[in-house]
């Protein structure tokens, strides 16, 4: 092929609009740096606004595939928008990579030659978050999460590797800011530790509360890394200080490929990346990757599948595999939320605590 | 005697369909006019028109020296004019006492100005639904709020458009006297009502429209010798 | 022999403290012209408020051809054959004169729950209204939006709605209130006697001398005195309470 | 179930009560009095938390961004008085609807333009930032305590603005009878714009003070605005009284049944089953409180007369 | 004669529009653009959706911001059924329907009582009611929507866009010129005069809410058909149909289009998704310039688009 045409949906209005525009910076960064070529295939890129509704979303993908022929997807942040959307993509033979959301419908018995995962498996990171409190010796945890499968599935990843007590277990409705009966169940609850999936804007409204309630003094607060990143510091500040979090990346990793891109975004959008960000950018690098190593040979779709199942790149987050379900396997590190050099509110890396971590859906995978 | 207001050759219409054809008349300070009519023939829309609420197409109107045909409304009102509209118009969310009390003002600089006293002793029923919201009134007693609400603002000029509608005859007539003494204290008025006989004895002056334009003018004893005026232009 | 149309028994409305009918009794009889008439704030609206079911009254019974209508609903009323004008003008404004008066006639002439076929295909409606609205004086009116109507114009269309239902009998809270000559509407309502009954509210004394069969005085919510013309006229308690001197005149 | 819990509970629901009143307050004039349906409400009341996490980190205090955020905003309010609205009193509540629906569009799109898309840090002032123990043992954030107070100030604020002035009963008037009004020596206009400042502004205060606790986002306003909607229709369209009854109602329905409906629920049923009916079932029992008042007051609970 | 209650059909345009829509599969297909062929058939279901809506809220004046719970209630009906083993489409259809009009009805019971924004709201609130109760019933797969396996069989092959958009262009038609029928029978009249006074229509003689309630009803089934074919498009059913933003762009297409004109559904639908199609790949930034168009036009044509281009019929 002469070029690499790919369309990018995600969630940039909305709520959830943060984290789409992160992905796609990252991306667009990854794409700037190299010219805007992948593989030295120049890249004609369409970026669309699913506005976190399928609805919406169909219309773009429908564009996209049938207008617009893509070769490849990607870029979208929800589940509840990347599911329904996703046969159609896959019958379409279109490879779609996602950039945040992963799905255990797909890591199993449903995993599709199509379908790449480069970020994670939704319960990598809360389950990394559970053995992790289960190390710290907690003995009791005091759960929220938000009611929508997402949130449910990341309460349970982490249930899976807690041996803990739980104080309680309280979900809430998708979007709910106010957390005062919350917090006072998990005030009556004794519990000694909060941990909390509470997605975007609900996470920051529940640490401030937290902290004006003065609950961030008598427990201590975990939470899955996307509760934990740039964005929430940047709405919550100082009351996060302090907060544990996991996550596959952190802006500190010690590798090349993570300075010179933590480097590049800083200067070329003023902020410090988010994880939403690395997972845009690492999306780039794997085509390039792949699209390298076919030689810019794209419309062999079985080699070029091939290719990109080999993941030959370098990950920002360093050590970086493809499981046999097209989910990552990687090492999970542990965050703190602290002060650095300059004064600045971000994540310090504490250190690893699951290495080369796959998921447990895999073994249901027939592909290889 | 001064002009207070003077309507010249007025033209207005509403949307394509032109209702007043070149209309004029004049009032003179302390006299009590009337315009007379049969339904439909622009009464109303001349009293609009003066008020600046359907903008006149043509000609000029003056009040107290000023030329207002293009002047906003409130700020016409506020030079000292106060109607009793068409339909009254109360303010149903306002109690019978904000409505007295929410526009009161002495525009005309009265010696003896209107009050809430003053208004309540003249309609009593007033006074004790002072309370009430305005929609909750019977039709005469919110003719009678119209009217203390015009009064309370001391116009220099009060006009009354089918001010005794809905009114029982004994409060009809309670409303002629009180007219009458207004004109004693040299209250400029403008009238229009049905009741022409009792007008004859109240007015100096009266205009006849006739399809917008003024069919004939005169002073009460001029119309009361014609009687086939009357018959022509008001019926009856 | 039942020649009532319609009898109030014992009529009881409250607002608040205010008794606004007090215990009222009252007979029309088939084809009369009877005329309410009474200080402001009597009651008199309150009354035809209550008998065409706009609003509830707290005790007694309405009877309208014998028959107890106390609890039903304003528009079974209006098919029983009982209709009411408004005191406030309440009209289609965006609608044209005759639209107004044939969503009227329609009322009534068949089941308006037919959604197929077009309503300006039924020639006889509109022929109908378009009498009716001769007959109110709106004839060259009927093209005219009634929002555009003048005052006394819309106080006509006000009388040819309830007209147009062709009730038994006619409730009409002051039809020539705003309506400058008021000889087309006596001579109209004057046509309509022996026909229908009548209940006229109104303050044109002159009009209801002319027109009421037997009058009413309604004052504080009761009824302090019931007789023709004559008699109200030289009933001296009706004089002070009511009358002034204008009756007189 | 202790005290402790108990109280807290009460407080709770009074403090999100009045939190909600705090923006309905403003939806009250402008939407329940000058009878213009305002759906860009949630614009202003997010203008009001970005221009005060704006000013409180360039000033460094909170109060001073407090100060200029009402500033600021009134300000806007005024420009879009002056440019919109005015041309929509006389108009349809349909057009307004969309109209105003447009507005949010524009103000969403504009504030994602000049402040990005991640949300901004807006945290309680230093005197508010330390729990107040009521009770031995129970400590309660004295910032949702200041809420409570300034909600009950601005009610007692707003009585007194539209029930006893003079200023009240000429918007009263004009959103009744507009022609009438100005008929009557108004300059309805300007009153108007006076009162819709006011609005802003208070959307101004309501967006820093629960900003300061929930969240200073893009699209902010719509979320928390069908609530605010909500306690205006309960307690009757234009009435201050209703609008605080109507506030602290669903601020207790609400927070009662998200802290007993789940532990009752469990009662009843596996625990699995209870979390995920839970919380749907509290948020539906805001809209049955609403369909139940209205199905039996259909004006409200206390209707504005008129 | 003229009557302000009268509405004639636009002919010549809904022929050129019909035409129009007829030669589009084929147009497109020449093109290798059959994507336009799936738009096309959306801004048909959005224009009979929002025609729908348009009765009871331009021809009723019942403003109802709850017309999300009918849309969504037949797509959910025919995904359920699906799910369940039920793909006819001769079956789901117009049962799909028949839940649409139920749920109106009981609705409609409740809320009519009620006026104004009194009525904007509580019919607000049973379409939230119906959106939880959606969420927290596990009806879905792995994530929040229901997928359908097919589109609906009917003895077509409609997993081809032209033959689906075929079917949904004469079931559409038919509907829509069911609604024209209705506004100018004698139902419609009393309807839209009901719109204008309704105390008067009591006092001469109609029982309102019957009217109300009847309109409502046919209203909500005629929503939820158009949500049965938006699921058979979609192929997957997700509770965002039932969100209140859906009932606020429903409405926002109205008024758009004109409320109370028979056409106002129909070219505000095409108008809002035409507009979203076009700016949305033109700018991420389109939803400024989407409001800014917005707000143009409701202040420069207060009735809608409708309103200008038939500015005769409706003085
Ligand atoms: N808004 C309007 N649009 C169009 N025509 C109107 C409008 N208002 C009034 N008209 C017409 O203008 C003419 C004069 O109306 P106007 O109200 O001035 O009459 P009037 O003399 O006051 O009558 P009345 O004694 O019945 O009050 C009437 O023919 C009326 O139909
Ligand atoms: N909704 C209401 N709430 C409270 N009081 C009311 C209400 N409606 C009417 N009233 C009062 O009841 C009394 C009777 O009113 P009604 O309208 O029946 O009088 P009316 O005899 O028709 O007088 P008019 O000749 O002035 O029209 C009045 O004093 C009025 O103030
Ligand atoms: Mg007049
Ligand atoms: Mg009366």
């Amino acid at each position: 092929a002469d070029k690499i045409k790919i369309g990018f949906i995600s969630s940039l209005s909305g709520s959830g609009g943060a984290l789409g525009v992160d992905i796609r910076d990252g991306f667009q960064l990854a794409l700037t740096n190299g010219n805007n070529k992948l593989g030295g295939l120049p890249v004609e890129l369409s970026v669309l606004d699913d506005q976190m509704n399928p609805d919406i979303g169909r219309q773009a993908s429908e564009r996209l595939i049938k207008r617009d022929h893509v070769d490849v997807m990607t870029g979208m942040v929800f589940s509840n928008v990347l599911l329904p959307l996703l046969p159609a993509i896959l019958e379409s033979d279109t490879v779609y990579i996602s950039t945040n959301t992963g799905p255990a419908d797909y890591a199993g018995e449903k995993c599709n030659k199509n379908f790449f995962v480069i970020s994670w498996q939704n319960e990598d990171l809360p389950g990394a978050m559970g053995k992790y409190v289960t190390q710290q010796n907690e003995q009791n945890v005091f759960l929220i999460g938000a009611n929508y499968p997402g949130g449910r599935e990341s309460i349970a990843g982490f249930k899976r590797h807690y041996k803990g007590k739980i104080a309680d277990e309280v979900y809430v409705k998708l979007g709910q800011l106010d957390f005062s009966a919350e917090l006072a169940q998990a005030r009556v609850s004794k519990a000694d530790s909060v941990f909390f999936f509470l997605p975007g804007a609900m996470g920051s409204a529940f640490l401030k509360q937290m902290d004006s309630g003065g609950l961030n003094k008598t427990m201590r607060i975990y939470a899955p890394g996307f509760s934990g990143d740039q964005d929430s510091i940047k709405a919550v500040g100082e009351p996060m200080l302090g907060m544990y979090n996991a996550s596959q990346w952190a802006s500190d990793l010690d590798n090349a490929e993570n300075a010179k891109f933590v480097r590049a975004f800083e200067k070329q959008y003023g902020r410090i990346p988010t994880m939403y960000a690395a997972q845009g950018y690492d999306a780039a690098l794997l085509l390039d990757g792949a699209v390298r190593d076919v030689k810019g040979h794209i419309e062999d779709k079985t080699a070029f599948r091939k290719a990109l199942r080999a993941a030959n790149f370098k990950s920002v987050r360093g050590d970086f595999k493809f499981n046999r379900n097209h989910y990552p396997i990687h090492n999970i590190h542990m965050r703190v939320v602290e002060r650095d050099k300059q004064g600045r509110i971000s994540n310090r890396t504490v250190g690893m605590i699951a290495k080369d971590y796959s998921d447990p859906y895999a073994v249901n995978c027939k592909m290889d | 005697m001064n002009t207070l207001l003077s309507v010249q050759d007025i033209e207005t219409a509403y949307g394509s369909s032109q209702v007043l054809f070149g209309l004029s008349f004049e009032i003179r300070e302390g006299e009590t006019a009337t315009l007379l009519g049969r339904n439909g023939v622009g009464k109303t829309t001349t009293l609009r028109s003066i008020l600046g609420l359907t903008p006149v197409q043509r000609g000029a109107v003056h009040f107290c020296g000023q030329r207002i045909e293009a002047m906003a409304t409130d700020h016409i009102a506020r030079l000292g004019m106060a109607i009793v509209p068409e339909g009254r118009r109360i303010f149903p969310n306002l109690t019978v006492r904000e409505n007295l009390l929410a526009f009161a003002g002495n525009r005309s600089k009265s010696q003896n100005p209107w009050t809430l006293q003053r208004i309540h002793a003249l309609f009593q029923p007033l006074q004790q639904r002072s309370n009430h919201m305005g929609n909750q009134l019977s039709g005469g007693e919110q003719q009678m709020l119209a009217i203390g609400r015009a009064l309370m603002t001391n116009p220099r000029l009060l006009i009354l458009d089918e001010a005794s509608e809905g009114l029982s005859p004994h409060m009809r007539e309670e409303i002629w006297r009180c007219l009458g003494r207004l004109r004693e204290h040299g209250q400029t008025i403008l009238v229009i009502d049905k009741y022409v006989e009792r007008l004859l004895s109240l007015a100096d002056h009266h205009t006849v429209i006739e399809r917008g334009r003024v069919a004939w003018s005169g002073s009460s004893g001029q119309l009361r010798a014609a009687p086939d005026i009357w018959q022509r232009y008001v019926g009856v | 022999m039942n020649a009532d149309v319609l009898s109030l028994h014992q009529l009881v409305k409250r607002y608040g403290g205010l008794v606004a009918t007090d215990h009222l009794d009252l007979n029309i009889r088939h084809g009369e012209i009877h005329a309410i008439i009474g200080p402001n704030g009597a009651g008199k609206t309150t009354l035809i408020q209550q008998i065409s079911g706009a609003i509830a009254p707290d005790r007694g019974r309405i009877c309208f051809h014998g028959q107890d209508i106390t609890r039903t609903t304003m528009h079974q009323r209006v098919r029983l054959g009982l209709a009411r004008s408004y005191q406030i003008t309440s009209v289609f404004p965006a609608c044209s004169v005759l639209d107004n008066i044939a969503l009227a006639v329609q009322a009534r002439r068949g089941s308006s729950m037919r959604f197929w076929k077009p309503a300006l295909a039924d020639g006889a409606l509109f022929e109908e209204a378009r009498a009716i609205g001769c007959r109110i004086g709106l004839a060259a009116r009927l093209d005219m939006r009634a929002g555009h109507l003048a005052h006394g114009e819309q106080r006509q269309l006000e009388v040819g709605l309830a007209l147009a239902t062709s009730p038994a009998l006619l409730l009409l809270d002051e039809p020539m209130a705003g309506m400058g000559d008021s000889t087309g509407m006596i001579a109209l309502l004057d046509s309509l006697r022996n026909q229908l009954g009548i209940v006229l509210i109104e303050h044109d004394m002159h009009a209801v001398f002319q027109l009421a069969d037997r009058i009413s005085v309604l004052v504080s919510g009761r009824i302090i005195a019931t007789g023709t013309a004559e008699q109200i006229r030289s009933d001296a308690q009706v004089r002070k309470a009511y009358l002034g001197d204008e009756a007189m005149a | 179930m202790d005290l402790a819990f108990a109280i807290e509970n009460l407080l709770n629901g009074l403090q999100f009560g009045l939190m909600l009143f705090l923006l309905a307050a403003g939806l009250t004039l402008v939407f329940g009095i000058m009878d213009v349906v305002n759906l860009a409400h949630g614009s202003l009341y997010m203008a009001g938390a970005y221009f005060a996490a704006t000013f409180t980190s360039l000033c460094g205090s909170f109060w001073a961004g407090l100060l200029l955020s009402v500033a600021a905003t009134a300000a806007v309010g005024v420009l879009l008085e002056m440019a919109v609205f005015r041309r929509l009193y006389q108009r349809s509540h349909l057009s307004q609807l969309l109209a105003t629906f447009a507005l949010i569009l524009i103000f969403n799109e504009l504030a994602r333009m000049i402040w990005g898309a991640q949300a901004l840090t807006l945290n309680t002032p230093p005197v508010f930032s330390r729990p107040v123990e009521l009770l031995p043992g129970f400590s309660y954030s004295s910032f949702r305590l200041f809420i409570i107070g300034t909600g009950l100030a601005v009610a007692a604020l707003m009585y007194l603005i539209v029930v006893k002035t003079r200023l009240g009963m000429l918007v009263r008037a004009g959103a009744s009878d507009r022609e009438m009004a100005i008929t009557m020596g108004i300059d309805i206009a300007r009153v108007f714009t006076l009162l819709f400042a006011f609005g802003a502004a208070l959307c101004a205060l309501a967006g820093t003070l629960l900003g300061a606790i929930l969240e200073v986002q893009v699209g902010m306003g719509e979320s928390i605005l069908i609530l605010a909607f909500v306690v205006i229709v309960i307690g009757g369209v234009g009435s201050i009284r209703g609008a605080l009854v109507g506030a602290l109602l669903v601020g207790m329905v609400d927070t009662l049944s998200r802290s007993l409906l789940p532990a009752a629920l469990r009662a009843i049923m596996a625990p699995e089953a209870a979390a995920g009916v839970g919380p749907s079932l509290a948020s539906i029992l805001i809209y049955v409180l609403m369909a139940a008042v209205l199905f039996f007051k259909p004006r409200g609970l206390f209707p504005a007369r008129g | 004669m003229t009557s302000h209650l009268h509405h004639p059909l636009p002919a010549l345009r809904m022929a050129l529009l019909l035409a129009l829509m007829l030669l589009l599969p084929l147009v497109a297909q020449a093109f290798g653009q059959e994507y336009y062929i799936g738009v096309v058939s959306r801004m048909l279901i959005f224009a009979l959706a929002a025609s729908s809506l348009n009765l009871i809220l331009g021809f009723g004046g019942m403003v109802s911001l709850g017309h999300a719970a009918y849309f969504g209630a037949g797509a959910y009906t025919v995904g359920i059924l699906m799910q369940n083993g039920v793909l006819s489409g001769w079956l789901s259809w117009p049962l799909a329907m028949l839940v649409g009009a139920l749920l109106a009805c009981l609705v409609g019971l409740i809320s009519l009582r009620t006026k104004g924004v009194y009525f904007i709201m509580i019919t607000l609130a049973f379409a939230q009611m119906i959106y939880y109760i959606v969420i927290g019933l596990e009806v879905k797969g792995g994530d929040e929507s229901i997928r359908l396996p097919q589109r609906s069989s009917i003895g077509l092959n409609l997993s081809s866009d032209t033959t689906f958009h075929y079917v949904v262009l004469v079931l559409v038609s038919i509907f829509l010129l069911l609604i024209h029928r209705l506004i100018n029978s004698r139902f419609g009249r009393v309807l839209q005069a009901i719109r204008e006074n309704e105390t008067r229509m009591e006092a001469i003689g109609y029982p309102v809410l019957r009217y109300k309630l009847v309109c409502f009803v046919i209203a909500g089934a005629l929503a939820s058909f158009a949500g049965a074919l938006l699921a058979n498009q979609n192929q997957f059913v997700s509770p965002g149909l039932l969100h209140w933003t859906q009932s606020g762009s429903l409405l926002v297409m109205v008024i758009l289009g004109g409320a109370g004109y028979f056409s106002g559904g129909i070219i505000g639908a095409i108008a809002v998704l035409m507009l979203e199609e076009i700016l949305s790949a033109y700018t991420i930034h389109w939803q400024l310039i989407l409001g800014a168009i917005l707000l143009g036009v409701v202040l420069l044509l207060p009735n809608g688009l409708a309103s200008c281009l038939q500015r005769g019929s409706k003085a």
